[in-house]
């Protein structure tokens, strides 16, 4: 089945990308594909490369570009809300890509499901 | 259609019900705002919208809100521009308008006043619901 | 003392908690989503009313304005601008905010 | 249809408002804050019995083991793993999050 | 001391109540652990200061967590270490943990239960407080 | 009277940042002295420079800058909490400064009042 999420919320101070993610992995391991994870609200702040988490910790966003280089899985960043929070091209970690809102209707259109993960 | 949706195919043709679903105040966060920028969005795939306002979410569509002294963008009147955009099927719940002690004459646009019970089987009939 | 309250009493917990650990005397200042509790026909309307009797309940002007309230405030609730937030911060020992 | 509620119950209204608006036989999954509703004791433990009646509880056994609180869940509720997340969405014709 | 502090004289030496709220659960928010993080640094400063687990703020010192599953640190060890710090005064709201079925035999560390009265009394004689 | 403000939520996602804009800039007009703002939390994103909100809406970022250029007032991000975020020297707006949380216990030793703005 193909399930697509979006997420809400920035890395860290939420636990919303942490269970998208393993949402999102163990959907894959189960045979599942997830095409598309769309980044909206505060969830654009996922797809920075600058994070650096101390090393005891998980790395939110080495995670997903991880998951996008292993498995295809296409990572949009709303181009409008990003634009407000300073996420631009040149910060972008690997498998992340800036787009429209459309991305995220194309995604319920096309998935079978899509889950939302946020505050 | 993008390059890495190409494994989804059938999607063109394809009009599915949408629910987006409000429930938040305006102004304190910022979904109230974001998520009508999805829904004008989502006006353009042809696909089969309502919007649902529920909790606090029925405050976005009360009339009169004046944001100057705030110094925040006022965008309440974009939701008399919804019908423009042919997104007509908007739906507030009554206990939510009740425990907020409001009524259809307060708000800003013509909505469907559902009951829980309705609202619930409005929700289990969609194909994708998006909420903030 | 100030206590300042920002979440609407219908969404989250912060007012029904802030009014139960104020202590007498207090002032409680409403700002951003949590302005709503002081509006009449709403179901904070009775806790802020019995609340007013040991505690002075101010409401930020501004966030009123921009949700459409300022017409429904409940009698006895003092609105204040941002000076009169100020105000209140400078005139009372400390203050704390219900996050 | 299945229902996803991720905040405290004692916090937030999101639990409250989704079983009021959850039909018959829906399944109600609860996942990160939202699992202390399904532990014995607390406030939110009637009504998650209550709602049993007519619909599927579910908790997200590895939020409740992070909480302390997998040996306080509830008769009835289904703790399921991330397999058993991506089953119930995968089962039912669409999912709802109460944020 | 930092320069843009230099038109405060008189800090040096000052010793001030500082009370740091917790009024939210651990895990689905990062404020427990950021919060700690302050309270930690609060000790090098030789103020007066305190800690209060009120509302879902008293699940941050339940015993038993086990963070694997959810991939994220266990930082709840954390609370047994604050005594080291001098950080002695622990003190939790007895209603909050009544309404969440919780009693102390339940924490990991040693706290001093205040009704709501008491708390309030506490948080009126602050100099300080920061909450998350 | 000496005010420090502590802002823990990031800029237009939340009105935490407005509201403690416009408390400290009246605070200013009404001749307190706010020495020094504390980002903490998501707060430390109202720092980045790489903001480009919608030309008819508030420029959060430069709003704080600007405060800081005309009335000396210090904006302190917090570095343990930047780090985990992304935000780095390379993005720092001007008038903000990255530093520990030392700077926020100071602030409440050495100010008169101490004013927390978030979720």
């Amino acid at each position: 089945m193909k399930i697509g999420i979006m997420v809400s919320e920035g890395p860290y101070n939420h636990q919303a990308s942490d269970t998208a993610y393993l949402f999102a992995r163990t959907a894959i391991e189960k045979g599942h594909k997830v095409p598309r994870v769309f980044f909206y609200h505060d969830g654009v702040n996922n797809s920075t490369k600058l994070t650096q988490p101390p090393q005891d910790d998980r790395n939110v966003v080495n995670r997903w570009s991880k998951l996008a280089e292993e498995h295809g899985v296409d990572l949009v960043v709303c181009i409008a809300a990003g634009m407000r929070r300073g996420i631009t091209d040149d910060i972008l970690a690997p498998g992340f890509r800036i787009s429209g809102l459309g991305q995220l209707v194309e995604a319920g259109i096309q998935c079978d499901r899509l889950v939302t993960f946020g505050d | 259609m993008s390059d890495m949706m190409d494994d989804m195919e059938g999607g063109e043709g394809v009009v599915k019900k949408f629910m987006f679903v409000n429930r938040k105040a305006p102004h304190g966060t910022i979904y109230a705002l974001e998520g009508l920028e999805v829904v004008l969005v989502s006006a353009a795939f042809d696909q089969d919208v309502s919007m649902v306002f529920a909790d606090d979410g029925v405050y976005e569509l009360i009339k009169g809100m004046n944001t100057k002294g705030i110094e925040v963008k006022d965008f309440s009147k974009t939701y008399r521009a919804l019908d423009g955009y042919d997104i007509e099927k908007l739906y507030v719940e009554k206990a939510s308008m009740d425990a907020r002690g409001l009524s259809e004459a307060d708000l800003i646009v013509d909505v469907t006043v559902l009951d829980s019970a309705e609202m619930a089987n409005l929700m289990a009939e969609q194909d994708v619901v998006i909420s903030y | 003392m100030l206590h300042i309250v920002n979440k609407s009493a219908t969404e989250r917990n912060s007012l029904e908690s802030c009014l139960r650990m104020a202590s007498k005397g207090s002032a409680v200042l409403l700002i951003e989503d949590a302005v709503y509790a002081v509006t009449q026909g709403g179901v904070a309307a009775a806790q802020i009313q019995a609340a007013m009797a040991d505690l002075q309940i101010y409401a930020l002007g501004p966030d009123l304005d921009a949700r459409g309230m300022s017409a429904r405030v409940l009698d006895g609730v003092k609105v204040v601008d941002y000076g009169g937030f100020v105000d209140l911060v400078t005139e009372t020992n400390v203050c704390q905010s219900w996050l």
